[in-house]
């Protein structure tokens, strides 16, 4: 497969030192990783910090947020995760395929296309599903402000202030909405970077079990973004 | 993601456009030559604040001259007006911090320097390179929009202090401040996307033979520097975001009547900006240690020390930021902690400085402009790093803090240490950059004259700190106790002009050296660096074939070399052998 | 030129049901089960750090590397807890 | 012309300028070391022809001694600085017997509350006054600084008192003045476009004039 240009030739074989014995994309994949984990930790440090100076004020879990429909953005994220990593797995062994029959199986093996694919329709869903939550609790009242006044949150928190956190509104909202809205950014760039590789690398069938770095690097952004949001889905959702 | 690290270079093969060769350009000696001159203009703008700063300071109330061609919003009848004064140090520290003295040592050196020093061809990533610095250019264009929209720039010093910056009706200034917030994200996407290829660059790009105890100390300090960058500027990117949303979009996170914590934002941004400190002193100390083995015709004194120093600075750098907040209101214990580890950095500081003068000991000293400039910035910034530990000892700094005294501080490390090693090394690789040298009598001169003036400068601003004059404030003769030192305030101003006239000599060597300066020799320095072994200014795509690297870099004097001083890391003798390249990684390279 | 991956493919699916499982046993603890307060916030942190471990270990390949790759996403976990330890500890007057 | 710090006001000055002056002597010997070193080699080792540098790589037993010495310097200092820093911001070391008195920080004045003629802050004979702090000498007073807007920074150069006051925070700072007479506060915060003018005065009396002038104060007086 190494197809020896005149480029390659004047590059120096990488790594001509031992490096960290990965390929330079995927050592800077994980290089900006460390980046993004000092980018959340500003933001998820600061609710730590502001939640705690708050003591016991804040809402009670499960009041204001829809854990059932967060559970469901959960559990399609999971999926995007292990469809990514067998997606890798797959151009690892050299399937480019979508789906393909197994002799002696009922289900058909999928391949590279068929996993990606997955993916994207997971991680599309996911971000359609944030947006239909921010949709309805901006619609109850709960914005990056506090509880809008008027709004049925805002009635009961005047109904029930301990169970809404009705004193620290404002804080909740004010991180609640940075956090799950950068984590949600990120996994629109996931989902835009994925479905330009699909259509770039993947149909074409550029990648091959000698050379799957796109497909390594992007998994890895992915992968992360699912470490985060089981991180922000405990301690915003459930605690 | 996927193609970058193969970018062909044409450049080889078919002539490219202007367009492409100098200004999209992906080479890394042209984005280092692009963030250079971005940069000196920056420093120009940054100093021409600090002269209206020193006007004011120097000569509160009278028209500053030519103080009338800006709006009546600045002046009042050629008076600076005291909201103009706070625009002026505002942005004099954002520009002179962000904009000048971080991109001129990371953007220009690290670009310029890493890939040749390594022996490589270019970045690992070159088009995320020439995005690095476009975003770099828009952070440093929506920064300087802020003069030119209505209220004016920024008006909460460059630490941005909430609840100062996040209320506008408390600063008086309401768009620039979101300017600033949205300029520093961008400024920080710009820093991890440069930090990130710097950081891949060197750990897989070396050159057979350029171990990691082979690499100069520029390449080490630079390395360190970039793993500073790519872990400190996203953690002042979500500061910035969230003070930014606190600006716009009405949430509460430094606003304490809803529960909101200033000091959080000032945590936030010393965590950030006690590593954005060694970002702006290693890359000078990397670059100063390779002028100064050089200009003795001697290897480093305690190469490896000198390593375990950077790393031990960097690694110290992460837990001493409570030193900015000894008066905040902090937590006095966690003050004391905060005063044990700042005291500390002294001793990697301290072996560092006895080192750089080991190493001129028993030298054969040279002295062009790049070691003169090299020896000031020894003996500046001990004076610098000496200061410091009047205001990391806790009680002393009570008087000290936020006076005159920081400010001498900080300029000794920042003009003193970073500035004089730019001076040593925009001269020391200027051949490789343009095939001339810069004129030697010129750069004697301006090393002199700046020397003095700023000494007569910055020394005497310790002194009117001690005598207790506040930071940042307008005017200081409406304070009896600080009406007696006014005089040393004027004696301060005046060096300041002069030390800025000076710089003028600077400009025009650079620019004049650019079109009639002397060609270059191939090794003007009789350097043993790997970019030596290119012709000047060195060609895209740098080698033909690899180079391999056969010894470590501050072989001056050595035996081996016999009737030469130098020995260069690409030189191959008779006895050397050619190192044999690591197998490749799995997935592609 | 390559050299194919040495180490044994984990069993993906199967990480994929602890994770589901946890993720369930996770909310159940939250709404349902009668445990104290304290409890279930360690519990809770618990889960969420060993789910987050697995992702890391098996989806990003963290358990397959060698050190120094396993360093780089290591050296920021250190500095995040000094920064929200250190911080919080300004409130504990 | 002053060139030293300003005149001692307060018990802090003491131990603070002495402690100020032991540093400067410690890094005065380090600067001489460090100057002196580079200018005699800048003269003994000029380039001369015909002479090579000594090819060295260093030397271990050098670096050993000067990274011990500043490493024993620092920490001792240290350990000398902290008692001053806990015997001056920590909470515990506030005298209990001390006066204590309110100041607001405001853009761009000092609001200063006295307890009135109970001595106690809080109640309903409390009465405020703009930019003039009155304490007696000899008497350790406490200030709880809060703020109405931005951060500001209560600083007193002659008693070498400098604290921040930050919205939504309580802090308590204390000092006990030695000489009556009149001082300057100032604003070490930048807080503003007025930051310069958040000038006030410390008027420090003996017990009996404040006594008089808590009593005409209270009496609904003159300021």
């Amino acid at each position: 497969m190494q197809t020896t240009t005149m480029t390659d030739a004047m590059r120096p074989p990488v790594p001509a030192e031992p490096g960290a014995g990965v390929y330079s994309n995927k050592l800077g994949m994980w290089v900006f990783l460390a980046s993004d984990v000092m980018f959340f930790t500003a933001l998820i440090g600061s609710y730590i910090v502001l939640r705690f100076g708050m003591g016991s004020a804040w809402a009670r879990p499960g009041a204001v947020l829809n854990v059932p429909l967060t559970g469901l953005n959960t559990f399609l994220l999971i999926c995007s995760s292990v469809s990514m990593v067998k997606a890798y797995a797959a151009i690892a062994d050299g399937k480019k395929y979508f789906l393909r029959k197994v002799p002696g199986k009922t289900l058909q093996d999928g391949g590279l296309k068929f996993w990606l694919l997955v993916t994207i329709i997971c991680g599309a869903g996911f971000v359609g599903v944030q947006v239909v939550e921010y949709i309805k609790l901006v619609g109850h009242g709960f914005t990056p402000t506090g509880y809008r006044e008027g709004s049925l949150l805002a009635e009961h928190a005047l109904a029930d202030p301990v169970k809404y956190g009705a004193g620290v509104a404002g804080m909740y909202g004010s991180t609640f909405f940075t956090m799950t809205g950068f984590h949600g950014f990120h996994v629109t760039c996931g989902v835009i970077s994925m479905l330009y590789l699909y259509f770039t690398k993947v149909l074409p069938e550029k990648y091959s079990p000698q050379d799957y770095r796109g497909i390594e690097v992007i998994g890895l952004y992915w992968h992360f973004v699912d470490l985060v949001w089981i991180i922000l889905f405990t301690i915003v959702y459930l605690i | 993601m996927t193609t970058v690290a193969h970018t062909p270079t044409e450049a080889h093969h078919a002539p490219m456009s202007f367009w492409r060769k100098y200004i999209f350009s992906t080479d890394h000696k042209i984005i280092g030559i692009q963030f250079l001159f971005v940069s000196l203009f920056f420093l120009l703008v940054g100093g021409l604040l600090a002269m209206q700063i020193r006007w004011q300071l120097g000569f509160p109330g009278k028209p500053l001259p030519g103080g009338g061609i800006l709006p009546e919003s600045m002046v009042s009848g050629g008076v600076i007006l005291p909201e103009y004064y706070i625009q002026l140090v505002t942005m004099h520290g954002t520009f002179m911090v962000f904009f000048a003295i971080m991109p001129l040592l990371v953007g220009v050196y690290a670009n310029f320097l890493i890939p040749l020093k390594i022996g490589t061809h270019d970045m690992a990533f070159p088009r995320i390179n020439m995005w690095s610095f476009w975003l770099a250019l828009l952070a440093g264009l929506i920064m300087l929009a802020g003069f030119f929209v209505p209220d004016g720039a920024p008006r909460a010093g460059w630490t941005m202090y909430a609840p100062l910056s996040a209320r506008p009706d408390l600063s008086g200034a309401t768009i620039s401040q979101k300017l600033w917030s949205i300029s520093i994200v961008v400024l920080g996407l710009s820093s991890v996307m440069g930090s990130v290829n710097y950081i891949t660059t060197i750990i897989n790009h070396r050159a057979p033979g350029m171990h990691w105890f082979r690499m100069p100390l520029s390449v080490w300090a630079l390395f360190i520097t970039a793993i500073l960058a790519v872990l400190a500027l996203p953690v002042l990117q979500g500061a910035a975001i969230m003070l930014l949303f606190d600006q716009t979009i009405g949430t509460h996170f430094f606003d304490p009547g809803a529960g909101g914590q200033p000091l959080l934002w000032q945590h936030l941004f010393w965590f950030f900006g006690h590593p954005e400190v060694y970002i702006l002193i290693l890359p000078a100390m990397g670059m100063v240690s390779d002028i100064i083995a050089n200009g003795s015709r001697k290897p480093i004194f305690g190469y490896h020390s000198m390593v375990f120093a950077i790393i031990g600075i960097a690694f110290l750098g992460w837990i001493v930021w409570g030193h900015h907040m000894f008066m905040s209101g902090m937590n006095p214990t966690l003050g004391s902690t905060f005063m044990v580890s700042t005291l500390l950095i002294a001793v990697p500081s301290a072996i560092k400085v006895f080192n750089w003068m080991g190493t001129m000991w028993r030298g054969n000293l040279r002295f062009h402009v790049p070691m003169l400039n090299a020896i000031g910035f020894v003996s500046m910034f001990t004076i610098g790093g000496l200061s410091g530990i009047f205001m990391a000892a806790t009680p002393v700094d009570i008087p000290l803090h936020d006076t005159q005294f920081i400010v001498a501080h900080l300029h000794y490390v920042l003009f003193g240490g970073s500035l004089f090693a730019l001076f040593a090394a925009i001269p020391y690789w200027y051949p490789k950059m343009f095939g001339r040298m810069m004129s030697e009598r010129i750069g004697k001169l301006h090393f002199f004259l700046t020397f003095i003036f700023y000494n007569m400068t910055f020394f005497p601003m310790h002194i009117i700190g001690m005598g207790g004059q506040m930071r940042r404030i307008y005017d200081p003769t409406i304070y009896d106790f600080l009406k007696p030192q006014q005089p040393l305030n004027v004696f301060i101003s005046y060096s300041a002009f002069a030390l800025f006239a000076v710089q003028f000599l600077f400009l025009f060597n650079f620019l004049w050296s650019l079109k009639r300066g002397k060609k270059a020799p191939q090794n003007p320095w009789e350097d043993n660096g790997m970019e030596w072994s290119l012709p000047n200014p060195a060609p895209h795509g740098n080698w033909d074939k690899t180079p391999n690297v056969y010894r470590g870099p501050y072989e001056f004097s050595a035996p081996e070399a016999g009737d030469k001083d130098y020995l260069p890391q690409y030189l191959k003798l008779p006895t050397d052998r050619d190192p044999v390249p690591a197998p490749l990684p799995a997935g592609g390279h | 030129m390559t050299t194919p991956t040495t180490h044994v493919r984990p069993n993906y699916m199967l990480i994929w049901l602890y994770l589901f499982v946890m993720t369930i046993a996770e909310v159940l603890l939250a709404f349902e089960l009668p445990v104290s307060q304290n409890l279930k916030l360690i519990l809770l942190l618990i889960l969420a750090i060993w789910k987050a471990m697995l992702v890391a270990l098996f989806f990003m390949h963290l358990k397959f590397e060698r050190w120094r790759l396993r360093l780089i996403f290591i050296v920021p976990l250190p500095l995040a807890v000094i920064l929200v330890t250190t911080v919080i500890m300004e409130k504990v007057f | 012309m002053r060139w030293w710090l300003p005149d001692a006001g307060s018990t802090f000055a003491g131990p603070i300028d002495a402690l100020f002056l032991a540093i400067l002597i410690i890094t005065g010997i380090a600067l001489v070391v460090v100057e002196v070193g580079l200018v005699t080699f800048v003269i003994k080792y000029r380039a001369r022809p015909g002479r090579k540098a000594f090819y060295t790589h260093g030397s271990t037993r050098a670096e050993v001694i000067w990274t011990a010495i500043p490493a024993v310097t620092m920490v001792a200092l240290g350990l000398i600085s902290n008692h001053y820093w806990v015997l001056i911001k920590d909470k515990k070391s506030i005298p209990p017997n001390a006066y204590h008195v309110g100041v607001h920080g405001k853009q761009f004045e000092w609001q200063v509350t006295y307890p009135g003629p109970d001595g106690k802050l809080g109640t309903s004979d409390d009465f405020t006054v703009r930019n003039q702090l009155h304490v007696t000498v000899n008497e350790p007073v406490a200030v709880e600084l809060s703020s109405e807007d931005v951060i500001h920074s209560l600083f007193v150069p002659e008693f070498r008192l400098k604290q921040d006051a930050v919205p939504g925070m309580h802090i308590i700072a204390w000092f006990q003045a030695t000489k009556t007479g009149e001082f300057e506060i100032g604003c070490a915060e930048l807080c503003g476009m007025g930051h310069y003018k958040m000038r006030a005065r410390v008027f420090v009396h003996t017990p009996d004039d404040y006594k008089a002038w808590v009593a005409q104060q209270a009496a609904g007086g003159s300021e």
